[in-house]
């Protein structure tokens, strides 16, 4: 599939009790928000590894997300005060190394605040489209790979299929 | 590994925006998916007949289905899946209704959007492995907290069910609020002769170990198994001793040096007290803040009086845990403080209308002991600056409720109906008096409430003016009230003898706190949520916790009652059975790789991590490692993510699916 | 191969115009910097002194890469797709080149065509043209004379260079190879004397034969279960440093790498025997479980099991691995012990 | 130095421990990990500005640890220890790689080292640890040998490097990493000779999932250097082991220090210098910063 137009892939990290919460009463209070954003649940954020966000800039994102319950108000007691810990010293250390302090970014949501997940992602989405690429990353993805011609079998369904929706 | 997937258009919700047709197709196509297809409801009966057909027809090992947000329908779809012969955990929720096409306008942006949320499905799917459920004993015991009308409630009816209940209540005391009023709505009938004859029961019920004067400082373990400590805070009494005459307190010489809390500071009270005659257990409390004894080691008048040398000045606070398999929470409410703002409070108070300044000027709690025939004026209406019968008194509604501006945007819910009540209990008293009452609107809903309130108005003619008062202040004896009547639109002044402030109901001052203790999510006001506003209003989102009464928001005592025994019922259905089926979905160490560090340790909010030895051939230990215990642990994964040596997997969330999802990306 | 050796005479400048050529051709140089051998931008970089030490690391990985894809793969609902790397047939010329380098391709040359011919390291090597320089100096780890070399030794070199002056080089050309990359460059060189640049060659000190490779080669068949073995264990830190800088290790490892849900590539990595699990089976089961296993394995490789096989002691003498060795633990020693 | 080899020896002839780890020499500018369990080989032992290994490394090797096992007990294992390698065994002592009673130090007062071997000891050829050195007694020890000397006065080019850096924008600073890492060979010196990279087997070395590619390609080399980073952020004592032992040159100590500056700034927190300070790593702060959340 061609792009057009750059699009930035952004990945969030969640806890299931506050932000995912929060991100399904964002959709059930039908708030807008940029589609660039993939959810990725956990349990706590507590149990977000670093090493996530470093495999999300090697899968190509541009931008991270990661969120949990408010301090205080996790479903776990403490999970999100370890979190909070870890992340600030990664955090430093990412920008240490010269990743943009944008790239990754930290917020809390509870279950009640659909408004502000919308709000999140959409100043997310566009510091990101701020930032544009995050070429310096995918320069050392693009090492050692290679595009594949179009998949025979792949390939012919989707553009069968597109011929079917013209057709009918 | 053959991967179903199934792509639901939720009526017109999801495949207004999302191209579900492509969606199901362009899955097709993925490595390892066998099936797919798309369907208008895949919650409906059909809907799960299709995904349980195709399971069997294609032999299916996991399926993926894009739909609602699992917390809607994750369990639909497994027990689908359980039903067709697949493990319920090798079934994955793409979010395509509220994380999708709820949230987006652009057709081809939602629906690539969707389809990588599918792809990320199933990748994660293929690494999922099945679980199965964990089962845990139950301890059949449940931690009441809060010995006011919704705890008393809760305790008799779990214990009458034949379960054993731990009723702790901070106060020396049991019987909360409902003990210090006076009268209740909309019956009329005494508070307190309806309310001792429970507390009563709760005292000598042989199921029922009561903790007065204690209060929670610890929880820990998890739904069926926790463990509770409580402080018992010392009394200085020797509760086995005492035999409850009472002579301590009428020898006491310290009389005036403390407030009535019970009498709502209208009456003093002496150093060695009984909160109210008809207080359970009727064991007094030494207050050492105003004793003599501990102020300069002498008097000890007590002492010499106590012919059962009750009396005990060293006692010191115990602590005591108890293995608890539910815990009911019913620590109520407290009253708006109508003081001014304090830098400390988020509420801004009412300078305006003198509280505090002018000592006629009263809260309802403070009325309600005015007009009690056990208060401090033994049920007469009298000032409490003079003592004389206030022959015009104006009651004002809504003092601090549904008033953004003063830090509480909800109503109160029972002030208009105790305003009413107390409006009448004065008509009746002071026959030749004057009532007003100031009220935006009136909320009179509940059976006979209405008609109650309209007996107030035009049986006993209390004088209802709609509008807000804006300021009150004294003149020759005299509190000028100045508002306003929106429905005559006009100003109104009147020279009233005392004022009535129906204040707001807020939680208690460390609600916020002990929901930490519990580990129980509360609102901004402090108010503990349940887990869901209608379906599951009496149980907080813990397992094993449950919310009754005034403390999950403002409510009158049937509500109370009413909450208080479903809270009992759902302990009573958790007792049902001997143990409890858990989700899996829990942490576990891989031994040979662990390094002993014991970080995970240290994180774990439930201390449900044990050091285990490992031993060589000799018996001599040669490592330490982690290890989980299954029923304690909560499945929060944190101990994964700080684990150095990435020893310890979540099960349902390992590493290998998350990265999985990451990689579909 | 029978190819008779040819002494000509190349002074330094036409030897530096013969680099800048070469570079402008569009090929790779190398030469010795101050740590490894440097890719030569700009011939101002060109050291050539016979008197320096062995770089920190040989010029190994541009034979056989410390990273390579050997294939890439898709897979599909139901099907892989495979996709060939095309090796890049670069030509390589190392200058100056130290004689404890030069032969280490060869070396090597044996393991990457025994079972199974490695098309990357043979059409990289094919590519290469090594220029040795003469070795005029050495430390207290360099052996090569105990592993059958010399500093002064042409064995490996395409080309052998030998200072005679302060601006002038005999200049040996020793193989085809070596004949066929200076023709071009005919006009810049004189015939050379061999008896005078032979003068040379044996005035330079050589370190001292520390072991005689036979013995040890006897040694470690009788003494497998030596405890010797388990004091060098203790100290050893199971790291693989020793394997990277040395110029002929060659263990490598095959992962498969996904970069995208259905994509990925299949690498080629160097790998080290003193890895704790660098033999562990997926039972579970380590038959070098211990560091003194490893130790003794990496000893026998080198001086026992690789002479074996090939005929060759599996080591230049360079010393690099005990100069970088963190806990200072000195190859020379060791073999040098492997006696009763 | 024969205070030491006595008290070495009597330690081990009254089987109090069961090995001395301690320094021989090799050379005269050059000394080197010995493992000593025969009485009679402690002559071996010394104590010089040429001490560089940080010894506190072996106290987690599970060799060594065989040897504190006999058939009945656990003994104990002696250890010669700068005063900054005393920080290391500190924190393994925190992390409950080993208890306080099972290892018996042997430090010294100390004035320093040279930042390689076979340097004069002086300012110029300081290690770099010596520089921004505070701990010249050592903070624990059960036995302590020399005296008090003073420390050669040399400037702190890591900490202008640091600062160098930080003048950089994002950029740059991702250039200047990226390049150093590039020429990482995964040979995991450094991780070898980390004395609190002790798990038995690292995350690198996991396939199933693969946390961080083994490949020594520019990301995995990235990779690789970041989580190490990280995993030693609030642990890492400022040895320097890891930077002496790249073959590479890569500045690895650099990236530790600075975060060690971080931690020192965000939590009041040095790993290493008590045993009653609760670890950065597994414990948090109610009024930890929450500057980065939203």
């Amino acid at each position: 599939m061609s792009k057009q137009k750059w699009e930035p892939k952004i990945v969030a990290f969640v806890c299931n009790w506050c932000t995912y919460a929060g991100a399904d009463l964002a959709g059930t209070s039908r708030l807008k928000y940029p589609a660039n954003t993939k959810i990725i649940r956990v349990m706590c954020s507590g149990g977000i590894d670093p090493v996530f966000i470093l495999k999300a800039f090697e899968r190509g994102a541009d931008g991270v997300l990661v969120s949990g319950c408010h301090p205080n108000d996790c479903h776990y007691n403490a999970g999100n005060f370890h979190a909070r810990r870890r992340w600030d010293l990664f955090h430093k250390l990412l920008d240490f190394v010269g990743i943009e302090k944008d790239r990754l970014q930290f917020s809390w949501i509870s279950a009640s605040e659909g408004k502000k997940f919308a709000d999140v992602i959409t100043k997310v989405t566009k510091d990101i489209i701020a930032l544009g690429p995050f070429k310096t990353y995918q320069d050392m993805n693009a090492e050692f790979t290679t595009v594949f011609p179009e998949f025979a079998e792949a390939g012919n369904k989707e553009i069968a299929y597109e011929e079917e929706m013209t057709n009918g | 590994m053959k991967i179903g997937v199934f792509i639901c258009h939720c009526g017109e919700n999801i495949s207004r925006t999302v191209d579900c047709p492509r969606v199901a197709h362009f899955a097709e196509g993925l490595p390892g998916v066998e099936y797919s297809i798309d369907y208008k409801y895949m919650c409906s009966d059909p809907g799960q007949k299709l995904i349980k057909d195709a399971i069997r027809e294609h032999k299916l090992d996991a399926i993926v289905v894009g739909s609602c947000s699992p917390n809607m329908h994750e369990r639909t779809f497994r027990n689908a899946a359980v039903s067709a012969g697949i493990n319920p955990f090798l079934v994955e929720i793409a979010n395509l209704r509220e994380h999708c096409s709820w949230v987006h306008d652009d057709v081809e942006a939602a629906t690539e959007k969707a389809i990588e949320l599918v792809r990320m499905a199933i990748e994660k799917v293929k690494r999922d492995k099945p679980l199965t459920k964990i089962r845990v004993p139950v301890t059949k015991r449940v931690l009441v907290i809060g010995g006011g009308i919704a705890g008393i409630q809760a305790a008799l009816d779990i214990a009458n069910a034949g379960y054993e209940v731990v009723l702790v209540e901070r106060e020396p005391s049991i019987g909360g609020h409902m003990s210090q009023l006076s009268e209740t709505f909309p019956t009329l009938d005494c508070s307190q002769c309806i309310l001792t004859p429970r507390m009563v029961e709760v005292y000598q019920h042989p199921k029922i170990k009561l903790l007065t004067y204690s209060e929670v400082v610890k929880v820990e373990g998890f739904i069926g198994n926790f463990k509770a400590t409580i402080k018992k805070k010392a009394r200085h009494i020797n509760e086995d001793l005492c035999s409850g005459c009472g002579l301590c307190i009428t020898k006491c010489p310290t009389k005036k040096k403390s407030y009535n809390s019970f009498e709502e500071n209208l009456a003093f009270r002496p150093a060695v007290y009984v909160p109210f005659p008809q207080a359970v257990p009727n064991i007094p409390v030494i207050d050492e803040t105003v004793c003599m004894y501990y102020k300069n080691g002498k008097c000890g008048m007590c002492v010499k009086v106590c012919d059962r040398g009750a009396i005990d000045f060293e006692q010191k606070d115990t602590m005591l845990v108890a293995d608890i398999g539910a815990i009911i929470v019913a620590t109520g409410y407290k009253l708006y403080n109508i003081e001014k703002a304090t830098p400390e409070s988020k509420y801004k108070g009412y300078g305006e209308y003198g509280y505090g300044k002018y000592r006629d000027v009263i809260d309802g709690l403070q009325f309600e002991r005015i007009a009690s025939a056990s208060g401090p004026t033994a049920g007469e209406i009298k000032r409490p600056s003079d003592g004389k019968e206030p022959k015009k008194i104006v009651f004002i509604q809504c003092v601090g409720s549904r008033d953004p501006s003063k830090g509480i945007s909800y109503c109160s819910k029972i002030c208009c109906m105790y305003t009413a009540k107390q409006a009448m209990l004065y008509k009746h008293k002071v026959h030749d008096g004057e009532a007003y009452v100031f009220y935006m609107d009136i909320r009179a809903g509940g059976k006979m409430y209405d008609e109650f309130v309209r007996r107030a108005i035009e049986e006993d003619h209390v004088k209802y003016i709609r509008g807000r008062v804006s300021k009150i202040h004294e003149e020759n004896g005299k509190y000028i009230v100045k508002g306003e009547d929106t429905i005559a639109g006009m100003p109104v002044e009147i020279d009233a003898d005392m004022v009535v402030l129906a204040t707001a109901m807020i939680p208690q001052d460390n609600a916020p706190k002990l929901a930490q203790t519990i580990g129980i999510p509360y609102d901004k006001h402090g108010f503990y949520n349940e887990a869901h506003p209608k379906l599951r209003p009496v149980e907080s989102t813990t397992a094993g916790v449950f919310l009754a009464g005034a403390c999950q928001s403002p409510k009158d005592i049937p509500e109370s009652v009413a909450m208080a025994s479903a809270t009992a019922s759902k302990a009573i259905i958790l007792f049902a059975s001997d143990t409890l089926e858990r989700e899996p979905v829990v942490a576990k160490v891989n031994e040979d790789l662990c390094a002993g560090c014991f970080y995970c340790k240290k994180v774990c909010p439930f201390g449900a991590i044990e050091v285990r030895d490992i031993k060589d051939v000799n018996g001599i230990i040669y490592k330490e490692v982690a290890y989980i215990n299954q029923g304690v642990c909560q499945g929060c994964g944190t101990c994964t993510a700080t684990c150095l040596s990435k020893s310890i997997e979540l099960a349902g969330f390992n590493n290998e699916e998350i990265f999985a999802e990451i990689a579909a990306l | 191969m029978s190819f008779k050796m040819e002494e000509k005479i190349i002074s330094k400048d036409d030897l530096l115009k013969l680099c800048g050529d070469v570079i402008a051709k569009g090929h790779t140089l190398l030469a010795p910097g101050i740590a490894e051998y440097e890719q030569v931008k700009d011939v101002s970089q060109i050291r050539l002194d016979s008197s320096a030490l062995p770089t920190k690391t040989s010029y190994k990985s541009y034979v056989f890469p410390k990273a390579e894809p050997i294939l890439y793969y898709k897979r599909s609902k139901s099907d892989v797709q495979l996709i060939d790397v095309d090796v890049n047939g670069k030509k390589i010329v190392v200058l100056g080149a130290k004689p404890c380098d030069t032969n280490s391709i060869n070396i090597l040359k044996h393991l990457f065509n025994w079972d199974y011919e490695d098309e990357f390291f043979n059409l990289r090597q094919k590519h290469f043209v090594i220029i040795g320089l003469m070795c005029s100096s050495f430390d207290e780890y360099c052996f090569c004379t105990s592993v059958g070399s010399s500093p002064v030794s042409e064995e490996g070199s395409d080309l052998f260079l030998i200072p005679i002056n302060e601006d002038k080089f005999a200049l040996r050309i020793i193989t085809e190879k070596g004949k066929e990359f200076i023709e071009p460059y005919s006009e810049f060189l004189k015939d050379g004397d061999e008896a005078k640049s032979n003068a040379v060659l044996e005035s330079i000190k050589k370190p001292e034969v520390a072991f005689d490779s036979k013995q040890v080669h006897e040694w470690l068949g009788d003494n497998f279960e030596n405890p010797k073995w388990e004091g060098i264990g203790n100290v050893c830190l199971s790291c693989a440093q020793c394997a990277f800088v040395c110029p002929v290790c060659h263990c490598f490892d095959l992962v498969d790498e996904d970069y995208s849900y259905s994509e990925g590539r299949r690498m080629k990595n160097w790998d080290g025997c003193q890895f704790g699990h660098f033999t562990l089976h997926a039972s579970g089961h380590n038959p070098r479980d211990i560091q003194s296993k490893r130790y003794r394995q990496r000893v026998n490789h080198k001086f026992r099991y690789y002479v074996d096989k090939f005929g060759e002691i599996l080591c230049t003498g360079c010393g690099r691995c005990s100069r970088g060795c963190p806990v200072s633990i000195d190859i020379k020693e060791i073999v040098s012990n492997c006696k009763d | 130095m024969d205070e030491l080899r006595n008290y070495a020896r009597e330690l081990l002839e009254k089987e109090e421990v069961a090995a001395v780890i301690g320094y021989q020499q090799v050379t005269e500018k050059r000394t080197k990990p010995i493992v000593i369990t025969d009485p009679a080989e402690t002559s071996r032992l010394v104590f010089n500005e040429y001490c560089l290994n940080n010894l506190a490394v072996y106290l987690t090797k599970a060799r060594i640890r065989s040897l504190m096992r006999t058939k009945d007990k656990t003994m104990k294992l002696a250890i010669v220890a700068k005063p900054c390698d005393v920080h290391s065994i500190v924190a393994l002592i925190q992390e409950n790689q080993i208890h306080r009673n099972d290892v018996h130090i042997i430090s010294f007062n100390c004035h320093g080292v040279v930042k390689d071997f076979g340097c004069d000891f002086n300012g110029d050829n300081l290690a770099a640890k010596c520089i921004k050195c505070e701990t010249h007694k050592p903070l624990y020890f059960d036995k302590i040998f020399g005296e008090e000397k003073q420390t050669p006065k040399a400037g702190d080019a890591s900490l202008e490097k640091i600062n160098e850096l930080e003048k950089l924008n994002s950029k740059e600073r991702f250039e200047f990493f990226k390049s150093e890492f590039d020429k990482c060979i995964k040979c995991y010196a450094c991780r070898a000779v980390c004395p609190l990279c002790y798990c038995q087997r690292c995350i690198t070395d996991k396939a199933i999932p693969r946390w961080i590619e083994s490949s020594s390609h520019q990301r995995g080399n990235f990779s690789w250097n970041i989580v190490r980073a990280f995993h030693l952020s609030g642990r890492c004592t400022g040895c320097g082991e890891c930077d002496r032992a790249c073959p590479m040159d890569i500045p690895l100590s650099l990236i530790n220090r600075r975060m060690a500056m971080e931690v020192k700034d965000l939590f009041s927190f040095v790993s290493g210098r008590s045993l009653e300070t609760p670890t950065l790593v597994g414990n948090f702060d109610k009024k930890d910063s929450d500057e980065i959340f939203m």
